[in-house]
């Protein structure tokens, strides 16, 4: 892939994998100078990306308590001792969610399980919580960074199971909530109130990227190549507003290909 | 308090003086890091009863604890292997068959409640995760089954409370209650002997955890004089007269990583979570890794010196440059 | 946030570009030790008014500025020079003149209500201070002066609030509110070209201020390389970020002490101590040090090169062995 | 002076001063492996001459940050670059104070200006607090410290003045106390409930040594040489149980003398 270095065209199809185009997909979501939390994987890949193409004054948080670390090798997890190389500062978690709290971060990207049309997102369990099918991680930063950061990107596999009309167990608030101890349904506006900053901005899987309208409902922004937008509806449990689809997402160029597999994930960590 | 002499000892007589069943407990690390697993395979090995763990997320020592049955209530955020394991299998299993009780919150919620803890207070405000069935009173897993009367003094009333912001405006806040554990097991770069603690790299939530604690269990990989480690008193955690016991076992965090010392053993986390996915399975493994060896140093004679030596980290980088990491 | 070269600037800029009329303000440092001083003289020099200080603990720094009147409210728990003047000469005659509004609050509730701010929550639970004239709310003097209106959105609506311990058996406890400054103003000895903060020596509440300011403004001895103050992110204190302004001003704490660099300047506190006896005192002290030299560098030639060279520490012990410090 | 570092007699009268005294009894208040917390002056000299005598294990605890510091020069201020030399950790107060309110320490050093007969003591103002004759330097940790100590030992200048029947401004509290908002006068044990740990066990002045009843009652323990009953009643300004008085305070040894002068504070910063 070295004769990628300076080729900054649009790759074919047979030249780059669904995975290649996440990465691209989401650090196109990045803007320079953000300060960006993220978490273990393809957040990793892509927040790095977005260093190395359109954000390069990006900071990247993990919430083990690394600060715009710089790192020489790709680090395995946010735990990973190769992300504090050359970090501004490394600490722990209350720091870096102190600062979150205070209003510090710009975005994240985060992952999930299930997520409903409001952006809410399960990480929890499968089926009844109290006895549940299947026990999943939990929520681990995932409520916290998306309660508190202006956006969140969440990057997740796209299967009919996983977009449901309503999720098994709200791990992650999205753009209808619950609000408690009433459990009573109302917008995250009045249940964050003057905490209020953001929510859910977009939705990357494998086959799309959805965006939020402003009652806060997912919509199809655009499908991946080798998707339409019937591909996409049919792997989605809700009705999906697909009448603003711009079409597809834009493939990743070779360039981004070589920084990918050359410069930011050559062992084959997350991709290979 | 006590001198460091009194402190020094080995795994086996920390686990004997420190861990009581019933306990509540909690741990230094972060997920597959620095995590006090010599200690953890001990008291599976002294089959401690009914414990229950607060801890701020958890990974492969949480695993080990309750896939060998000495776990009665868990509190945390997380569980998992990262890379190597995407959920905790054991736990996973255990609550599908009501043989663990579970209580969720949010990583905020997990690391606001040790610092309550490590501060003296009764709770911590916080905003994260409002809207979240986190809060759904339905799935207060404690207060279902009767712990929340009082009887342990450890368990809160309540698992939230709410509150106005009288101060600016009125917004709703929510309060989290203190975690105080009777134990916190921490495995650390170095203890001074008299039990200064040092530790290098990102410090996670080692700090709250280890002063929210009652006790304080200090496992290093070496054990360095005082004045030494007092040479440079910024770079140090936690002040001696807060540590309760000091243990020098080197890899002691074995497979989990240690920041300049060695890797996450991957292969070997990949290997456990994949034998975890049935109990037959974890127990297997269980009797040929912690009950068949005699102690923490069997354990590593067992791994063998090239596959331990390979987890060592290039000192520059305070990483490993030689262990194979990914498909390539 | 700006890059490293947005934010170099000189002292007068800083002032000029973060420090406005009726601004609440916080520093670095601990009563003698590690204050803005090139920074305060500034303010004074620019003529700010109406500040709102709120601080943790005050001194030297904080007498400067009440005395030019530049203070309309002082919020914090102490005010004094240590060994070199018990009690801060300004404030006790400006309060007896009412001149001033003193908020009382106990050390660690300044603390807490700096941390409060930082952590981005609303108030912090304590049990300091129960029982004493503190909490009488006979004396809420911002409360008594109508400032409790919600119209200064930074002053809360309580001096404090009280409420039941409902997780752990009902005790009263004290909320102090947070406090959130327009702007923290920082001497540390390191800073990087992009803002990264290295703070050497004891921390004192730096962390805390620096982030519970909405700005930022860092003055320190030396910029160095960020490639150079990353080498350790372990040492460092604030990340880049959060930085809004970086200064270098060498001495720039004078006469306050800077640990590593140089030591507190007791003589000449002491000589000041005694000239803010009186508000002429004061005022002439103010114009020959302050408004007749244009600016930090040539206060410091003013001082003269064997003067200050005195105070430098001995590199080996991080303060002075040449000082004299007592009667011997 | 060096002559006296092995001469372990009681000093003749001449041969010592009151703060002499006033930093030897402060010393003896100190039992071994105790974590103390101390502020500037003369609790410096106390604690360290503790540290040099009967409680080489006593850990001192300055509020600046600085945790089992061993000064190879004394600090003129808990703030001082001297406090951190050897220090077990030097960090700031938030870990400090949070230490104290969790329990981690058992006794401490404190100064007042005013204190009355249940030992609540003022640092803040003289005369009415909201028109002062004098404001003095206010709480700092003065209320923080003894609030949460088992054990805090004053000490201060005797004054009749200073030993009021009821002080202008409780600053800290003692064994009687408002409890707010009520402003009712209650025990110590009532105002801090399930948290109390203990309170002021003993005022050491110029004097004499003054320690508590059962009832947080201040009463008369020993009078420093020189001094008699009379003399300490007519320089206190409330009725005083002298009842239980022991004698003569234990004067100076002159190897705590040498220590003290040649030692702790060879520069004369404190004693001279």
């Amino acid at each position: 892939m070295l004769q990628w270095k300076e080729n900054y065209e649009i790759a074919k199809p047979e030249d780059y994998k669904t995975i290649d185009l996440l990465a691209v997909a989401g650090a196109r979501e990045v803007s320079d100078m953000e300060v960006v939390f993220a978490g273990t994987g393809l957040p990793m890949l892509a927040v790095t990306m977005a260093q190395h193409t359109g954000a390069p004054g990006a900071s990247i948080i993990y919430e083990a308590g690394s600060m715009d670390g710089r790192p020489a090798h790709l680090p395995a997890s946010v735990g990973d001792a190769r992300c504090e190389h050359k970090a501004s500062v490394a600490s722990g978690l209350f720091d870096v969610f102190n600062q979150l709290q205070k209003g510090s971060m710009d975005m994240a990207f985060l992952g999930g399980a299930e997520i409903d049309r409001y952006g809410n997102v399960n990480t929890t369990a499968i089926g009844d919580y109290l006895n549940p099918t299947m026990r999943l991680a939990g929520s681990g930063g995932n409520s916290d960074i998306n309660s508190l950061c202006p956006r969140t990107v969440f990057i997740m596999v796209q299967e009919k199971r996983r977009f449901k009309e309503n999720v098994d167990y709200i791990t992650s608030p999205g753009w209808r909530v619950k609000d408690w101890p009433s459990g009573k349904w109302v917008s995250r506006q009045k249940a964050y109130g003057s905490m209020y900053r953001g929510g859910p901005s977009a939705v990357i899987t494998n086959m799309a990227v959805f965006r939020f309208d402003e009652n806060g409902i997912m919509y199809l922004d655009t499908f991946h190549p080798g998707a339409d937008i019937e591909k996409v509806k049919e792997n989605v449990g809700f009705d999906l507003n697909t009448a603003w689809c711009r079409g597809e997402t834009a493939p990743p160029t070779y360039h981004e290909l070589y920084l990918l597999y050359n410069v930011i994930d050559p062992e084959g960590i997350f991709i290979a | 308090m006590s001198t460091g002499k009194d402190k020094l000892m080995t795994v086996p007589e920390a686990v004997s003086k420190f861990v009581r069943d019933g306990d509540m407990l909690t741990f230094s690390g972060f997920t597959i890091w620095r995590r006090p697993m010599a200690v953890v395979y001990e008291i599976v090995r002294q089959q401690k009863k009914d414990l229950h763990l607060v801890e701020v997320n958890s990974g492969t020592h949480g695993e080990v604890l309750i896939g060998a049955g000495c776990v009665k209530i868990w509190e945390s955020s997380f569980m998992g292997h990262e890379l190597y394991g995407k959920i905790g299998a054991n736990l996973s299993r255990k609550v599908s068959n009501d043989e663990i009780l579970v209580e969720d919150y949010s990583h905020v919620h997990m690391v606001y409640r040790l610092a309550a803890g490590a501060m003296g207070v009764p709770f911590l405000p916080t905003y994260c995760a409002l809207g979240t069935d986190i809060l759904n009173p339905e799935y207060d897993v404690l207060g279902r089954a009767g712990f929340r009367d009082g009887s342990n003094p450890r368990i809160p009333a309540q698992k939230f409370g709410y509150q106005e912001d009288k101060f600016y405006g009125g917004q709703k806040v929510l309060n989290v209650p203190a975690a105080s554990p009777n134990v916190c097991i921490a495995h650390v770069q170095q203890v001074g002997d008299e039990g200064t603690v040092k530790v290098k790299g990102q410090r996670y939530t080692d700090s709250e955890a280890m002063k929210a604690a009652d006790k304080l269990v200090v496992v290093a990989e070496e054990i360095v004089p005082e004045e030494v480690i007092r040479q440079e008193p910024n770079d140090n955690l936690i002040p001696h007269y807060l540590v309760d016991a000091i243990v020098e076992q080197p890899w002691g965090a074995h497979p989990t990583g240690c920041f300049g010392c060695y890797e996450v053993d991957g292969e070997f986390i990949r290997d456990f979570y994949s034998k975890t996915k049935t109990q037959e399975g974890f127990d297997a493994w269980a009797e040929e890794w912690i009950t068949k060896v005699s102690d923490f140093n069997e354990y590593l004679n067992k791994l063998g010196f090239n596959h331990l030596d390979n987890l060592r980290v290039n000192t520059a980088m305070n990483y490993s440059l030689r262990v194979k990491r990914g498909a390539k």
